[in-house]
């Protein structure tokens, strides 16, 4: 099929209206049914393209920035597989938590004597706003990872921010404008170092396309320094530690469907900024920087999951587990060896993955008991054991617990970083990998103690009466919790395209033996398998 | 030719109303005045199009230059001048003296337009003159309305200054070089003497400080909130969209051109200034209660952001265009701006955020204008805004291999921003997330078609900048580039 | 060294732009304004510039002050003997302009200028004349337009309306 | 002639200077128009002596130019004033001061 | 033959293949509460335990079988099966135990509200214990590793409503301050989490193996050895083997990351049996026992790894001596059992650990495997027993029993046969034969370390012998408590458990005398295929001479005296005080406790679990919560939101105020500005 990254891209974009208009005429069913087809014809673009070993389109553009180009690789395809499969599942989801939201909204702001016919119309009318953002949102992330040019990442990376602030401001709990606001301007905020670091980049390079800059020689010295605008830009989009300062908040704030595609897929694009910007367009200064990523990495993964420990608010709980989630990823690309890599970036989908059920699970506890406290909770397992389930699943998928495929980012991850480690001789690079591994610990005391004061335990007085969430809410959390569980049992769905992509990157010279190794029979395994 | 039209139809205006002695046909007049717009407008691109104009002819010698540069500015306040025309259609229904405000529009438009044409300093002047003083008039032409008169009587009195401060600088360009023309000022000043240089800097203070009025330079700036707060909105749009532009035309031409003649290191000074600008009128648009002040404000930023193209211009290639293609857009954003504040006044009878509160609910078209301008003010893509600005914050990079100062100029670019972000989100929200209850209002059409192109020119450029690109980069004088 | 005649003139001039702005009575202040611009005019006639000298007295001294004055009588009597100011505001006034002053001063001094004098002979004011219609028509036409403008603008400004109004209600 | 440019050239920036002090003095709105009169003859005056020492019919042109153009000020400023006395009774400038901040 | 083969391959696929299908197939069987589910267990334990059955004669035989499948291809990874004897006895201990306990489980279970998460989880369990069996490679063994940590997690929480007599623990007691009373949930958490730095050491030492010999397999690990030497010249050989060997220290109970296992006694006594008891706790013994011989047999190409084994033998040594002190003084029966098996766990750590450090690597091996069987079955028998006696009783403490021989004789006898081959009573207990075995080995492994272990293995039997007696006397000697009269009197008279539940833990506690009674000849033939399977596969060559393997155990030939005189001396002198105090009550055990300072603070020691467990807590639980809330009062709320999201927005109002006060809205301070500007613009460009 022609244009099939064009189609993947744009199609949400050009349909949102659409959207806007069924949503209004035909209420919230109707359009949950048009945004899934969307997306999932989309997602299955994607995915047909991965399977097709990749795409890439080029497009006329602007003679000073570049081209337009959109890329399918092996680094981009995990990525958006999850970023559209998420958004997908995450539509059907969204249906009753929204009308929830809705309904609330409208108590909130008509009393409790709003008749059932003005509140159907209400509905009515936000879900077609609702899904139109949501497309839009979905869309800027998938051209963020597609793009093939520094100055078209940037734009998608900010088109992002402009749905998102909507979503979380419309819809969101809490102070959720001024919330929607420190979203909009820290990421913003970001973003515009980012921007100048992508100037410096560009200007230097005299081209702003990523195949132009991975070609050029640039001086060195401009470089780093673009290298580290570029890694602070990005971080703030990571919710690196020090560069947290919105995410608790955001993701505690925002409707979760939208949190749950925030938290894993969204701020997960600012790992792929590194692994694309930093690691593949400026090697130089990404071997100069590793370790530093790598130690970043482990305060991040540490900070987080201390502060998760000090949680009360469910989501936000989840929120610090995220940025810890995303200091494994910066541990990873810090320890800038293949496997260590390809771990990160399968971090990113089992991230995805597990905190997609975690918020998902947060959205079916405030829909049924109306409270995200933890301490109000306890003892739910009876009642919901099915989000019971999927909630366990997702916690043993972000403890890295196998058979999910949380254990299969890590093992990879830390595996990567203890070869480094070894190859170097680096004492720095030993003790963090150590301590990674200690944080993993902790990742999994935060979750099972969160779990712990949710789903066991004793009940609450009045929540006795709580009921199982509906099939909207639970497919989808059956679905991701299937998905993780098939994940970790057999990788090879994503580190099929990974791994060899890394190793394409990192160069077959500087392979620890166990890499080699393993790379050896990966070759030797390929072999028939490309034959066939 | 575009004189000529704007010109002769600026002063039959009045002789009109005088013959037809029935006043308050508003209609009328705007539909004349908009035609002469109209077709000034589609001369001067029709000549672009046709590529008829010379790239640029700053050093022609000739008293009016017809070149490209010229041309782009043209557009752009032409395209101010149609919005103002056709946002005053809403504005002026009730207000009197129909005749003579379209009247004073096209006789400002027209010096607007020939600012950015001159070549000469003498046409020069006479058309910033022609441009500020029925501008003076016009902000003021709510005389009932004491802010409004206020607002009149501080531009004046800054205008008055600055223009006195111009003819001394022209003064002493004249005196230095012994000539008016703008190239020969420019091979004058080349060929100065070393002992006359201050002179010469004294003369290039004086053409910042004339100019920089109008751009709402920092130190310059303080009448300026003040005035754009006080006058009425579709003058404001003017002031704000067209004649700072003309501030910059001017300065481009003489200030960028005559001081790259001196070896000096003016790009500097005007790097000081720019950030001054750009900081100051960032944070003292916060939390401003008038969105027409914070605007103000805005524009201030704006100017500074516009000004780091002129100071980096000998080092780098895509300064000045750079510079342009933020006039144009900022024209357009800020124009936009103005004109849905013309609607929520006419409408809703205030420019106070606090009041537009639900504004998303009560006129959606108008607060989507709002929206999308205050996005593209901010530079956010995939609106125009960004392009410009990335333009020149690369271009400000790009300068550093030469000027080690340069790059600074885009970091505080950015952070301003960013900042910038704060109180434009602080708008939509208002308009979006709160609501006052208030009842749905007709938005007057006027208002609707100058929004509707508006954000069509904001979204389609934004997404595709290439043609605005190209045009700023053929429109920028080659001469400075190293 | 300067004649006699220009130091005459200067301190004319200059005594009379400081009486203008510091003499109590807005009437007396315009008299004085008046006295700076025929200073001018004097000094425009020192640089055999007649041409320019008339259109000074004619345009500034004969109208814009005439004008001013009649302004200056419609406003109330104790408007136009109070003065108003703010001692501290002044000060700092005095002290910016002493700085300009000097500094401006200094430049002007230490710059190429000084020593300058010429012989040659003035331009024939019938120069001026080819000037306006060969070179600088282009800048003659937007001066008609500057003119109408401020004319027209000026008058619907000042305008009576609540007479006006009246008369249309009657 | 006998003087030197660099005599004209003091007088007028003593002009502007004391222009200048006016404006940034005098709350009276007449008073600041008055300063704006000196300012733009400190710039006239400076105009024709260079003219004079060039010498060349520009200066003298543009100061013609100057001269009706100040006219034209004027009487928008003086228009204006008239109308700010209408309404307040008053032409203190710093009266004029609700717009701020 | 080929085809033979493949069937075995296929047979050691499903026997953990299958349990896992039936667990998966527990959800759906949901509608049918009652006791399909049950059944349906049974079947799969069943199941497993014939494939497993299947395999056994050609491992008898000193056959292997080894089956690999791609797996994750992008790294270059195979899953496999290994049926080696190792791994094909300790399969069918492990499901013939399962089935039993199953069996148990359904009488015990009954009526449970969440018996198919039960069996869910159960079924789980089985699944990867087999996993962690048969795997051929330490990832995959891994999986099977975390598995069990996941279903021992679920199952020791799995009366999650943490009610009160779910607890363990004496409500209300504190040590150090921490509270000495655990709730199901907590104890679930607290299992995972501390097995899980075991398993983070693990990892770490599997990947350093990786990082050097590029594979997880066992046997390539044994085929090639240039990646130890690469390893030992890094100086790293030790330390991977040692985290590795954290690994098992974690899952096994051992010290210091024992303490786990006796919250573990929250969950339903059948898991306590079966995963706390007979398997999970061995899988630390079983991974010992598959790194043991590769790490011994480098010793031939020179790179000895003595501190490993030291680490082992020492651990071992000091987990039982330290734990068995602690089953002297507890009140709830079923944390005595859990004490026990603490220590007798590491009785075989110091098997397998000595084995490393002498010539005979063989004995040593065998003892401890020897010992895992044996203790496997008694221990199994136990607690099912123990289980009995809390369904009947309803209490978990021993003081509120007493007095229970003549209601429930069939458990009374099970619990003495059982009981005694704890103790290692002599010739007729597996217990004695497997405890002897050890004692011999380590007494004659000539190490440095060999007597100082060799005394603690002695008291730690001692100890043994008194705590059982202990129990043993407390349950069902002396005069009825007042709870059980109270039962009584409330017309809930003790009764015998019913048929379901006495049989399984019957046929062990028969199987357990039965095996005793020939237990040197079963002890020879294991000897035997150890020294057959470790010369074949790793080149361990013992020098015993292949003449002293006696058809028919030849009584007392093969065992060393002082080993044996110890073992007898040990389980006399224990019994018998077990006796005096207990059984006999000659004297009373609390005022002899009382009667001296000495003893009174030893018991509290002992009561207090050596501080361990409160220390732990403090220094690992307490005070990192503590710092993280410190860090996020005085960090993230102050320096990150305050500081930067506040704080910026006060800067920028402050700065906003500022610039705005500025303009005043009067005209002259503008022109001023405006004038100064000037000045200094022109000063600036002249500069």
């Amino acid at each position: 099929m022609d244009h099939m990254l064009l189609q993947a891209v744009f199609i949400p974009l050009l349909l949102s209206p659409v959207a806007y208009v069924v949503g209004r005429r035909h209420g919230m069913a109707a359009v949950t049914w048009f945004s899934l087809a969307v997306l999932a014809y989309c997602t299955a673009l994607v995915a047909l393209a991965a399977l097709d070993g990749g795409a890439e389109e080029r497009h006329a553009w602007t003679g000073m920035f570049g081209e337009f180009g959109l890329a399918l690789d092996g680094l981009a395809s995990p990525f958006a597989i999850m970023i559209y499969a998420l958004s997908a599942i995450l539509a059907v989801y969204s249906r009753p938590y929204m009308e929830h939201k809705f309904a609330e909204q409208y108590r909130e702001a008509h009393g409790e004597g709003g008749s059932a016919v003005a509140l159907a119309e209400y509905v009515r009318a936000k879900s077609g706003t609702y899904h139109a953002l949501y497309l839009v949102f979905a869309m800027g992330m998938l051209g963020t990872v597609l793009a093939t040019n520094l100055i078209q990442f940037y734009v998608f990376f900010e088109v992002m921010l402009i749905p998102g602030f909507f979503l979380i401001a419309f819809w969101g709990d809490g102070p959720r404008r001024k919330i929607a606001l420190m979203f909009f301007f820290w990421t913003h905020v970001g973003a515009v170092v980012l921007l100048l670091g992508f100037l410096a980049v560009g200007l230097s390079a005299g081209t702003f396309d990523f195949a132009g800059i991975a070609a050029a020689a640039i001086d060195p010295d401009i470089v780093l320094v673009a290298a580290v605008a570029i890694a602070i830009g990005l971080g703030v989009k990571l919710a690196a530690f020090m560069f947290h300062i919105w995410l608790p908040w955001v993701h505690g704030a925002a409707p979760t469907p939208i949190s749950a595609l925030l938290s894993p897929v969204m701020i997960g694009i600012g790992a792929y900024g590194m692994f694309r910007l930093i690691m593949e367009l400026l090697p130089a200064a990404f071997s100069e920087l590793s370790v530093w990523f790598h130690v970043w990495g482990l305060v991040t993964m540490i900070y987080g999951g201390a502060m998760a420990l000090m949680q009360d608010d469910l989501k936000r709980l989840l929120a610090y587990s995220s940025i810890s989630q995303m200091g494994y990823l910066l541990f990873g690309l810090g320890s800038q060896s293949v496997l260590g890599l390809a771990g990160a970036e399968m971090m990113y989908v089992t991230h995805a993955l597990g905190k997609g059920i975690l918020f998902m699970m947060a959205g079916v506890i405030i829909v049924r008991v109306g409270t995200r406290s933890i301490s109000r909770l306890g003892g739910l397992a009876g009642r919901m054991p099915i989000t019971a389930t999927c909630a366990v699943i997702g916690a043993l998928t972000i403890a890295g617990v196998p058979p999910t495929s949380g254990f299969m980012g890590e093992w990879l991850l830390f595996y990567g970083a203890l070869e480094t480690a070894v190859e170097e001789g680096s004492t720095l690079r030993y003790v963090t990998f150590g301590l990674g591994l200690v944080a993993t610990a902790l990742t999994m005391s935060y979750m099972l103690w969160m779990i712990k004061r949710v789903f066991f335990g004793k009940m609450p007085e009045g929540l006795a009466g709580t009921r199982e969430a509906g099939w909207h809410m639970l497919a989808p959390m059956m679905a991701l919790a299937g998905f993780t569980v098939v994940l970790g049992i057999y990788p090879d769905i994503f580190l099929g395209q990974i791994v060899p992509y890394m190793s394409g990157i990192a160069g077959a010279g500087e392979l620890g033996p166990g890499t080699a190794a393993a790379l050896a029979g990966a070759g030797a395994a390929a072999a028939p398998g490309g034959g066939a | 030719m575009v004189t000529a039209i704007l010109g002769a139809v600026g002063v039959a205006l009045p002789v009109i109303n005088v013959l037809r002695r029935e006043s308050g046909s508003n209609m009328f007049y705007a539909a004349i005045a908009l035609g002469a717009l109209a077709a000034a407008i589609s001369y001067v691109v029709s000549q672009v199009a046709m590529g008829t104009v010379a790239a640029s002819q700053v050093l022609s010698g000739d008293v009016v230059a017809d070149d490209l540069l010229g041309a782009f500015f043209a557009i752009a306040m032409l395209i101010v001048a149609v919005f103002t025309t056709v946002s005053s259609f809403a504005y002026m229904r009730e207000r009197r003296y129909p005749a003579v405000y379209y009247s004073l529009i096209l006789l400002s438009a027209v010096g607007m337009v020939m600012v950015a044409y001159a070549n000469d300093l003498v046409v020069l002047f006479v058309a910033w003159e022609l441009m500020s003083i029925p501008t003076y008039v016009l902000a003021g032409f709510n005389k009932r309305d004491p802010s409004s008169n206020e607002a009149a009587i501080k531009y004046f009195m800054f205008g008055a200054l600055a223009s006195a401060l111009i003819v001394y600088a022209i003064s002493l360009a004249y005196g230095l070089t012994g000539t008016t023309d703008i190239a020969g000022v420019v091979a004058g000043m080349a060929a100065l003497d070393a002992s006359l240089v201050p002179l010469a800097l004294l003369a290039g203070a004086l053409f910042v400080a004339g100019f920089g009025f109008k751009m709402g330079l920092v130190p310059f700036h303080m009448w300026l909130p003040d005035a754009y707060e006080g006058s009425p909105p579709p003058v404001t749009a003017l002031l704000a969209a067209g004649t700072k532009k003309a501030g910059f035309a001017a300065a481009v031409r003489v200030v960028v051109i005559g001081m790259a003649a001196l070896s000096v290191d003016w790009a500097l000074a005007l790097a000081i200034i720019a950030v001054m600008t750009m900081t100051v009128g960032n944070v003292a648009a916060v939390m401003q209660k008038s969105l027409s002040r914070m605007l103000a404000y805005s524009s201030i930023g704006h100017a500074g952001y516009i000004l780091i193209g002129l100071a980096v211009a000998p080092y780098s290639a895509t300064a000045l265009p750079g510079s342009l293609l933020h006039v144009l857009n900022h024209a357009v954003m800020k124009g936009v701006a103005f004109v849905a504040i013309v609607g929520t006044v006419t409408a809703l009878a205030t420019a106070h955020i606090d009041r537009l509160r639900g504004l998303g609910r009560r006129m959606p078209i108008t607060a989507v204008g709002i929206t999308v301008s205050l996005l593209a003010l901010a530079g956010v893509p995939p609106l125009n805004g960004f392009w410009s600005k990335l333009v020149l914050f690369g271009a400000a990079i790009d300068a550093g291999a030469a000027a080690p100062w340069a790059p600074w100029l885009a970091i505080a670019g950015v952070l301003n921003s960013a900042l910038s972000l704060a109180y434009y989100g602080w708008v939509i929200r208002k308009m979006y997330f709160e609501d006052s209850g208030g009842e749905r209002v007709r938005e007057p059409r006027a208002i609707i078609a100058v929004v509707a192109f508006s954000v069509g020119f904001m979204v389609a450029f934004g997404v595709y900048p290439e043609p605005l690109i190209q045009l700023a980069q053929s429109a920028a004088p080659a001469s400075l580039m190293p | 060294m300067a004649d006699p005649a220009f130091l005459a003139l200067s301190v004319l001039t200059i005594v009379s732009a400081i009486a203008a702005l510091e003499l109590r009575s807005l009437v007396y202040g315009a008299i004085a304004l008046m006295g700076t611009l025929g200073g001018i005019a004097g000094f425009f006639l020192l640089l055999d510039s007649p041409f320019v000298a008339m259109f000074q007295i004619a345009v500034y001294v004969g109208s814009i002050a005439v004008l001013i004055l009649f302004t200056v009588m419609l406003v109330r009597r104790e408007l136009i003997f109070t003065k108003v100011e703010d001692p501290r505001r002044r000060l700092a006034g005095v002290g910016l302009m002493l700085v300009a002053m000097a500094s401006l001063g200094a430049i002007v001094v230490h710059s190429g200028i000084s020593g300058i004098t010429t012989e040659e002979p003035a331009v024939d004011f019938r120069a001026i004349g080819a000037d306006f219609l060969v070179r600088y028509w282009p800048a003659l036409i937007l001066m008609g337009l500057v003119l109408s403008g401020a004319v027209t603008g000026a008058m619907v400004l000042a305008r009576r309306e609540d007479t006006e109004d009246d008369q249309r209600a009657s | 002639m006998t003087n030197e440019l660099v005599d004209f050239t003091l007088v007028s920036v003593a002009l502007l200077c004391v222009g200048i002090y006016g404006l940034a003095v005098k709350r009276n709105a007449l008073r600041m128009l008055f300063a704006v009169e000196i300012v733009i003859n400190a710039a006239n005056l400076n105009l024709v002596a260079f003219a004079r020492f060039v010498p060349d019919s520009g200066g003298q042109t543009l100061a013609l130019f100057s001269i009706a153009v100040a006219a034209a000020e004027v009487a928008v400023g003086l228009a204006l004033i008239i109308v700010a006395y209408r309404m307040y009774r008053d032409i203190d400038v710093a009266k004029f001061g609700t717009l701020r901040g | 033959m080929a085809e033979h083969e493949g069937l075995l391959a296929a047979a050691a696929w499903l026997v953990w293949i299958v349990p896992f299908a039936a667990a998966l197939t527990m959800p759906a069987l949901k509608r049918w509460q009652g006791r399909v589910p049950g059944w349906a267990a049974i079947a799969g334990a069943a199941a497993s335990a014939l494939l497993a059955a299947s395999l056994l004669p050609g491992a008898l035989a000193g056959g292997e079988v080894h089956a690999q499948t791609s797996w994750i291809a992008a790294v270059g990874l195979e899953a496999g099966v290994l049926a080696d004897p190792l791994a094909v006895i300790m399969s069918n201990v492990v499901a013939w135990i399962s089935l039993l306990i199953v069996i148990y489980a359904t009488g015990y279970m009954r009526g449970d509200p969440h018996i198919v998460r039960f069996w869910f989880w159960i079924m789980f369990f089985v699944g990867s214990m087999q996993l962690i069996v048969l795997s051929d490679n330490l990832l995959q063994m891994f999986f099977g590793w975390e598995g069990v940590g996941l279903a021992s997690y679920a199952l020791i929480g799995f009366w999650y409503r943490d009610k009160k007599k779910d607890h363990v623990g004496t409500e209300g007691r504190t040590v150090l301050g921490m509270l000495d009373y655990y709730a199901p949930t907590h104890a679930g958490m607290k299992a995972f989490i501390m097995t899980k730095i075991g398993d983070v050491m693990m990892l770490a030492g599997m990947f350093l193996i990786f990082a050097y010999a590029g594979t997880f397999g066992f046997r390539e690990l044994v085929g090639d050895t240039a990646w130890a030497e690469a390893m030992g010249a890094q100086g790293l050989l030790v330390p991977a083997l040692v985290l590795l060997f954290g690994g098992a220290i974690g899952k096994s109970a051992q010290f210091p990351l024992n303490e786990w296992l006796l919250e573990a006694m929250t969950g339903p006594t059948a898991v306590s049996a079966l995963i706390h008891a007979a398997t999970m706790v061995k899988a630390g013994v079983f991974l010992v026992a598959r790194l043991g011989p590769i790490a011994f047999a480098l010793g031939a190409s020179g790179l000895l790894a003595d501190q490993f084994f030291e680490v082992v033998a020492w651990v071992g040594a000091i987990t039982a001596l330290l734990l068995a002190s602690q089953g002297m003084v507890n009140p709830e029966i079923k944390k005595v059992l859990a004490y026990s098996t603490g220590s007798q766990i590491g009785y075989m750590m110091m098997a397998f650990g000595v084995a490393g450090l002498s010539e005979q690597f063989v004995d040593g091996y065998t003892a401890g495997f020897y010992h895992l069987i044996s203790h496997a079955m008694f221990k199994a028998s136990l607690f099912m027993a123990a289980g009995s006696l809390l369904h009947v009783v309803g209490s978990r403490f021993m003081t509120d029993m007493g007095g229970l021989r003549r209601h429930m004789r069939k458990t009374y006898a099970f619990v003495w046969a059982a009981g005694l081959a704890l103790m290692g009573a002599p010739f007729i207990t597996t217990g004695f034969w497997s405890k002897d075995a050890i004692f011999a080995s380590v007494f004659e492994s000539g190490s440095e370390w060999a007597m100082p272990i060799f005394a603690i293995a002695v008291v730690t039997a001692v100890i043994t012998a008194f705590y059982t007696t202990r129990m043993i006397g407390m349950v069902f000697f002396g005069p009825k408590s007042e709870h059980v009269r109270k039962l009584e009197s409330e017309g809930h008279g003790i009764h015998e458990a019913p048929l379901s539940m006495w049989v399984p833990y019957g046929v062990l506690a028969a199987v357990t005398i039965a095996i005793g009674v020939m237990g040197l000849a079963f002890e020879e033939s294991l000897h035997h295929l150890f020294g057959g399977y470790l010369e074949e596969s790793f080149g361990i060559h013992s020098p015993h001479g292949e003449g002293e393997h006696p058809a028919l155990p030849a009584p007392l030939s093969g065992l060393n005296p002082v080993a044996l005189g110890a073992s007898l001396a040990a389980f006399g002198v224990g019994i018998g005080l077990g006796y005096a105090f207990y059984v006999g009550r000659w004297i009373d055990p609390a005022r002899f406790v009382a009667s001296n300072p000495v003893f009174r603070g030893m018991h509290a020691v002992l009561l207090s679990r050596w501080y361990i467990n409160a220390a732990i807590y403090w220094c690992f639980v307490v005070s990192p919560l503590w710092l993280a809330r410190g860090v996020f009062r005085y960090f993230e709320r102050t320096a990150i939101d305050a500081g930067m999201n506040t704080g910026l927005e006060r800067a920028v109002g402050w700065a906003a105020r500022v610039v705005q006060g500025a303009q005043t809205g009067i005209t002259q301070s503008y022109l001023y500005v405006f004038g100064a500007g000037l000045l200094l613009v022109a000063l600036m460009l002249l500069m």
